[in-house]
């Protein structure tokens, strides 16, 4: 069954369900967020749709909306559709001050657990009505959700310095001044210094090597 | 004994008391100086054997031939190893432990008869002996696993008492047939019995299943192979050991090749004539070649140890109960009633 | 982080007992890499797990959106660092697919060699390891020799031994030399002959069996309901391959090969038993194919001409979004690019197959002994560069 | 009665698997050579088309700054002050501690002058001495010197200074055995035609090289990392200079055009 006809079976059983945009290479169908846990519930247990598994649920924030959208596909009958909830961005809506919120599905299928964690602490959309919505990737005690667009990124955590070549904490005593660093090497001197003159079994040209010990070396 | 006790007496004209301490020290230095020779040759050993079957080259680097010093070097870095403590470990537990878990073993070794007269005492319960013996082990290392304080540790002490504890009776069971065929507990007994009527394996069929059994037995006794549960690296990190490091380590490692060497020389006394060849009358050459005899079969089941362990998997807690109790026991017992059969009827396997 | 509530007493009329909580990770010689398991125990049993990941979070995602379609290439690598070729496929696609470019020929049969021979690589670490959780040390190393020839193999094309960024929006990054293909066919002969070895030493043996059979058992609908995919999916006997069912590369149409799916020989079905009799039958399908492949590579360039300008200046696809799905030795791994016209993607999502796994684990563990947590662990074969990402 | 069968069948199958597991290792203990290499005395065959270390042909580069552009982590350091051009190189660094090896700098270097060897053993203790330099020579070379001053002098009305009898052409290597340069001049490890550029002379303790033409033979005993000859067209110092001098020429002929 293509998107159409899905999108037809769907638009008749479940309201709030918007138009399918078939613009884009992968078509999709916008619900209201009211909408979304009966619509996805329908398409799961519909033996028509049969959309056993949901394999991905993102959070994309674009200037003006946040969208979420969840892939289900079924293995039955080999189609699959892209389910879209939007939240428009609220004027002055940035970083601190908006935390969209969008209905769990974690009730319907069950991977939608671990991805909606991961897409709250990345990017801050709350799903409510979550069992267990805790950060999943970032530590507990992390502020701000780096996904954000205009997430500031932290001088420190924790205590640890986190720009690019900081001097690392451990080299740095808690009140005298960082010590300069190494002086730079001068040019030319090689990197990588010979290595140790080992023993003087020969180079192994191919992957085998020769027997240790037998087969001395050429002389130095 | 009784020659190095004469000698001590008329050579250097000490009395009794005196000759027979010095005599028992100069035992028992030779024999803390073959142990730890041999373990050291054991883990250099095992390690060569595994990584021949793990097509890799194993030590190659210390000494000449084939890394041959390197458990020498491991010993020296061992004894140089901070010694740690964990922090709120029981001190006087840890320490003792490991001691305790050698010597267990160790003692063993006293009634063990290693040519025709080479023997430290001549204990007329030696099989017995030796089997007590290794039962104080345990208690070792429940001291060591309980006193590291570290719940991996833990688990490993919890895992030792429940599978070496229970692995004594089917290994007990099944050193009954020899006993019952030999008719005595002391192991000169067992080599002079072979001499004279070929080795007991091939008494009665029932005498190869009991020494099957009891090869099983002692590998669980020794934590070996298919049941090294107590120190399970996939699982408890490292078992009852965990926090153990430097020299206290060594003695752990070093019990586990003495309590190897103690099971497949008995193994090699009761099932497969000591030091008797079927051809050869050993006993009447000179002592080392019935210690070279011995010590041949030994490193034998020594190396089919080892080749178990890169072999097998492991298994799980109750796996091992489930075998010691439903498959050794019973076919121990149903070995003792046969042999008793035989022996009464007089029926013999093989025409020998 | 709230404590897990330990019950403290239990009222047995003499015995006090109390529950543990152990730590499994994230520092331990089991976890395949940095995955923390906060166990409750009661003696051996398990009673609660909890998964705690992100050790490994590297933002992979950040930084899809601050570099080039071209420059993202080498990061997919590094998400499952054990399938490189399989990551850059996905990611490669999704982009020919935003730009409605196509790899000619030539990549595609590449492609679909150097990622079969990938997916050995990635399936033998996986029998190595497991054989390891099990105690059996042996099987590693053998899994390894065959896996050196491999990473010799796909060396010689890419230039590098694990992380090849070989496979380019576009096509491949170098051709082959000429004697490539038939070291390939040399080094399927060699395989076949090892992979009996393997089943003789660890598949059939009794003790591997006990530890595996009847246990972590996932049944179908938990297995479709937790989002598993690939062969934890097939271990329990769903027939479900993206390179058959969802086909993204045509060479896969004109190949005859089957999807080995868990048949319950040993315990019950979609035990940790099933789960890896099915990666080593992948491992012999995947020969299949390669031996088909190398018969099929026709002559012509390895990139497409208008593409090789990307190395010059960056892409710039027009709007649009897409979401291209590729089998991966651990399962479905896609990639949904949002482009909004610029350089760099708006949003770059990468589902991985060992994320969904590893969300089953918290519901397989209960009841287990720590023994089988550890095989249930060795048999979703999680790799933490693709959970953390 | 299942359960009697199923009880000596697992008895039965213990033992006839761990003797078919132990028959396979077995095997392997008696006759499967070991095929691990020493590492430090043996190596495995690197393949010439190996992504290691980075090798930079100076002479070509025009300081267009277009790999450190296509490089992912902006791992690639260039300073060169333009003189019309003539080129007075500062830096050309590769901080290898970020540095992924992906080859994104390669292909869209115009000149081709940017290649990758086969060198992987790059092992430090210290972290700044993983910025690699791959400048030849650094400053301006004495031919360069006196080509800017002429065209300053030019610029300036003054007429040119004299140019001193017997000037060779410039080799494409260390300055040639004229006056001293003012700029160091210094070889880079990997510069091509230096000793130590994997198939150039094997690496040694470095002599301070002062201008002589041909690199003296390092006492170092033979030790190239890479017994396969490597890619990159860094063919031993002798022919190198010459082909160099080639492309001097053509560029001296047609000098005049738009550079």
């Amino acid at each position: 069954m293509n998107e159409d006809a899905l999108h037809a079976r769907l638009a008749a059983a479940v309201p709030g369900v918007g138009v399918l945009d078939s613009s884009v290479k992968d078509p999709f169908v916008v619900v209201e967020p009211g909408a979304l846990v009966a619509a996805l519930t329908f398409l799961r247990d519909d033996p028509a749709c049969g959309m056993e598994m949901l394999h991905n649920v993102t959070a994309v924030e674009r200037p003006e909306a946040m969208e979420v959208v969840y892939h289900v596909c079924s293995l039955s009958q080999h189609h699959s559709l892209t389910v879209k909830v939007r939240m428009p961005r609220p004027e002055g809506g940035t970083h601190d001050t908006w935390i969209p919120e969008v209905p769990s599905v974690a009730g319907v299928y069950a991977s939608a657990d671990w991805h909606e964690r991961e897409q709250w602490d990345l990017l801050g959309v709350r799903f409510t009505g979550h069992p267990d919505l805790r950060r999943i990737l970032l530590p507990p005690e992390w502020k701000g959700h780096p996904l954000r667009k205009d997430y500031v990124y932290p001088g420190e955590h924790g205590g640890i310095p986190l720009e690019l070549d900081a001097v690392p904490l451990y080299e740095r005593g808690s009140d005298e001044p960082p010590p300069e660093p190494h002086p730079p090497r001068p040019p030319g001197t090689p990197l990588v210094q010979p290595p140790a003159p080992f023993s003087s079994r020969p180079v192994a040209a191919g992957g085998r090597t020769a027997e240790p010990g037998a087969g001395g070396g050429e002389p130095h | 004994m009784e020659a190095l006790i004469g000698f001590f007496g008329d050579k250097l004209h000490v009395s009794g008391t005196l000759a027979l301490s010095l005599a028992y020290a100069t035992c028992i230095g030779s024999l803390l100086g073959f142990v730890t020779v041999y373990a050291m040759f054991a883990i250099w050993m095992e390690r060569k054997v595994a990584a021949h079957m793990q097509v890799r080259y194993g030590p190659m680097e210390t000494g000449g031939w084939h890394g041959w010093s390197q458990s020498i070097a491991d010993a020296v870095k061992l004894l140089f190893k901070e010694d740690l403590l964990p922090r709120d470990a029981n001190q006087v537990l840890f320490w003792i432990a490991p001691a305790i878990v050698f010597c267990g073993v160790f003692a063993g070794l006293v009634a063990v008869p290693f040519a025709v007269g080479v023997q430290i005492a001549d204990v007329h319960l030696g099989l017995f002996l030796i089997l007590s013996l290794a039962a104080v082990e345990v208690v070792g290392v429940i001291m060591a696993g309980w006193a590291s304080n570290s719940k991996y540790a833990l688990f490993g002490a919890v895992r030792e008492a429940a599978q070496v504890v229970s692995y004594e009776v089917p290994a007990a069971v099944a050193l009954l047939v020899p006993v019952l065929v030999v008719g005595s507990f002391r192991l000169g007994d067992f080599n002079a019995w072979q001499e004279e009527h070929g080795w007991l394996v091939f008494h009665n069929p029932f005498v190869v299943v009991s020494a099957l059994i009891f090869f099983i037995a002692s590998l669980a006794g020794c934590k070996r192979a298919p049941f090294d549960l107590p120190e399970a690296e996939s699982e408890l990190v490292s078992g009852f050991h965990t926090e153990y490091s430097g020299m206290r380590f060594s003695f752990f490692f070093l019990e586990e090749y003495v309590s190897m060497f103690v099971s497949s020389l008995l193994v090699a006394t009761l099932f497969f004539g000591g030091w008797t060849l079927p051809f050869l009358n050993v006993s009447a050459m000179p002592a080392p070649v019935g210690l070279v005899v011995l010590l041949a079969k030994t490193f034998f089941f020594i190396f089919v140890q080892m080749w178990l362990r890169w072999t097998l998997p492991r298994l799980r807690v109750d796996q091992v109960m489930a075998m010691g109790f439903k498959y050794l026991l019973p076919w121990g017992f149903v070995c003792v009633v046969a042999t008793a059969v035989f022996e009464a009827q007089g029926w013999r396997w093989l025409p020998v | 982080m709230e404590a897990l509530e330990l019950y403290t007493v239990d009222e047995r009329d003499d015995l006090y007992t109390e529950e543990l909580k152990l730590n499994l990770g994230p520092q331990h010689p089991s976890t395949h890499g940095v995955l923390r398991v906060e166990l409750k125990m009661d003696g051996e049993i398990i009673t609660a797990s909890r998964c705690d990941i992100g050790y490994l979070h590297r933002c992979a995602e950040k930084i899809g959106e601050n570099v080039s379609y071209l420059q993202f290439t080498p990061y997919t690598d590094r998400m499952d660092y054990l399938a490189a070729c399989n990551n850059e496929l996905a990611w490669s696609l999704a982009v020919e697919k935003l730009l409605g470019v196509e790899a000619p020929e030539r990549a595609q049969w590449l492609r679909v060699i150097v990622c079969e021979l990938n997916r050995i690589a990635s399936h033998l670490i996986a029998f190595g390891t497991y054989g390891i959780d099990m105690g059996a040390n042996t099987p590693f190393f053998y899994a390894f020799r065959e896996r050196e020839a491999v990473m010799a193999l796909l060396e010689r094309p890419s230039g590098a031994r694990m992380l090849y960024n070989y496979v380019r929006p576009g096509g491949v990054a170098h051709d082959i030399d000429e004697s490539w293909l038939s070291d390939v066919l040399a080094f399927c002969g060699e395989f076949e002959k090892r992979w009996a070895e393997y089943n003789q030493l660890l598949t059939t043996n009794r003790i591997f069996i006990g530890r595996t059979a009847n246990v972590g058992v996932l049944p179908r609908d938990m297995a479709l309901a937790w989002g598993c995919t690939g062969p934890v999916l097939r271990g329990s006997g769903v027939k479900w391959d993206l390179r058959r069912d969802v086909p993204y590369l045509w060479p896969y149409d004109e190949i005859e090969f089957d999807v080995p799916v868990g048949e319950g020989t040993h315990g019950t079905l979609g035990d940790c038993w099933d789960r890896y009799w099915v990666r080593m039958r992948e491992m012999m399908e995947s020969i299949r194919i390669i031996r088909q492949a190398c018969a099929r590579v026709p002559s012509g360039d390895f990139m497409d001409k208008a593409m090789v300008r990307m190395y010059k200046s960056p892409l710039k696809p027009g709007k649009g979004e897409v979401y291209m799905r590729c089998e991966n030795p651990r399962g479905e791994l896609g990639f949904y690019i949002v482009s909004d016209g610029g350089t760099s993607p708006l949003r770059c999502r990468a589902r991985g197959p060992s994320f969904c796994n590893l969300s089953v684990l918290d519901a397989l563990l209960p009841g287990c002994m720590i023994a089988d947590g550890v095989a249930v662990i060795g048999s979703l074969d999680i790799v933490l560069g693709e959970v953390d990402r | 009665m299942g359960g009697i069968r199923e009880y000596f069948g697992n008895i039965s199958d213990a033992l006839v698997t761990t003797v078919k597991g132990m028959a396979i290792t077995g095997r392997h203990f008696t006759s499967e050579p070991p095929i691990t290499v020493q590492y430090p005395r043996d190596r495995l065959a690197v393949p010439p088309s190996y992504r290691g270390v980075h090798i930079l042909e100076q002479q070509k580069c025009i300081d267009c700054k277009l790999c450190a552009k296509a490089c992912p982590v902006d791992c690639i350091e260039i300073e060169a002050v333009h003189h019309g051009r003539i080129l007075e190189w500062q830096k050309f660094t590769i901080d290898y501690k970020k540095c992924i090896f992906c080859e994104f700098c390669i292909p869209p270097c115009p000149k081709d002058c940017i290649h990758m060897t086969a060198e992987y053993e790059m092992a430090t203790a210290v972290n700044d001495t993983m910025i690699e330099d791959l400048l030849t020579w650094t400053g301006l070379r004495a031919n360069d010197r006196r080509e800017v001053e002429a065209g300053e002098a030019k610029k300036a009305g003054k007429p040119a200074p004299p140019a001193p009898e017997g000037v060779t052409p410039q080799p494409g290597g260390p300055a040639g055995g004229n006056a001293a340069p003012s700029g160091v001049v210094v070889t880079s490890a990997y510069a091509p035609g230096s000793p130590g550029a994997p198939g150039g002379l094997p690496r040694g303790p470095r002599k301070a090289r002062d201008g002589s033409a041909s690199p003296a033979a390092p006492a170092a005993p033979a030790s190239a990392a890479a017994p396969a000859a490597p890619a990159a067209p860094a063919a031993p110092g002798g022919d190198l200079a010459a082909r160099v001098a080639a492309i001097k020429a053509g560029l001296a002929s047609k000098g005049k055009g738009p550079s």
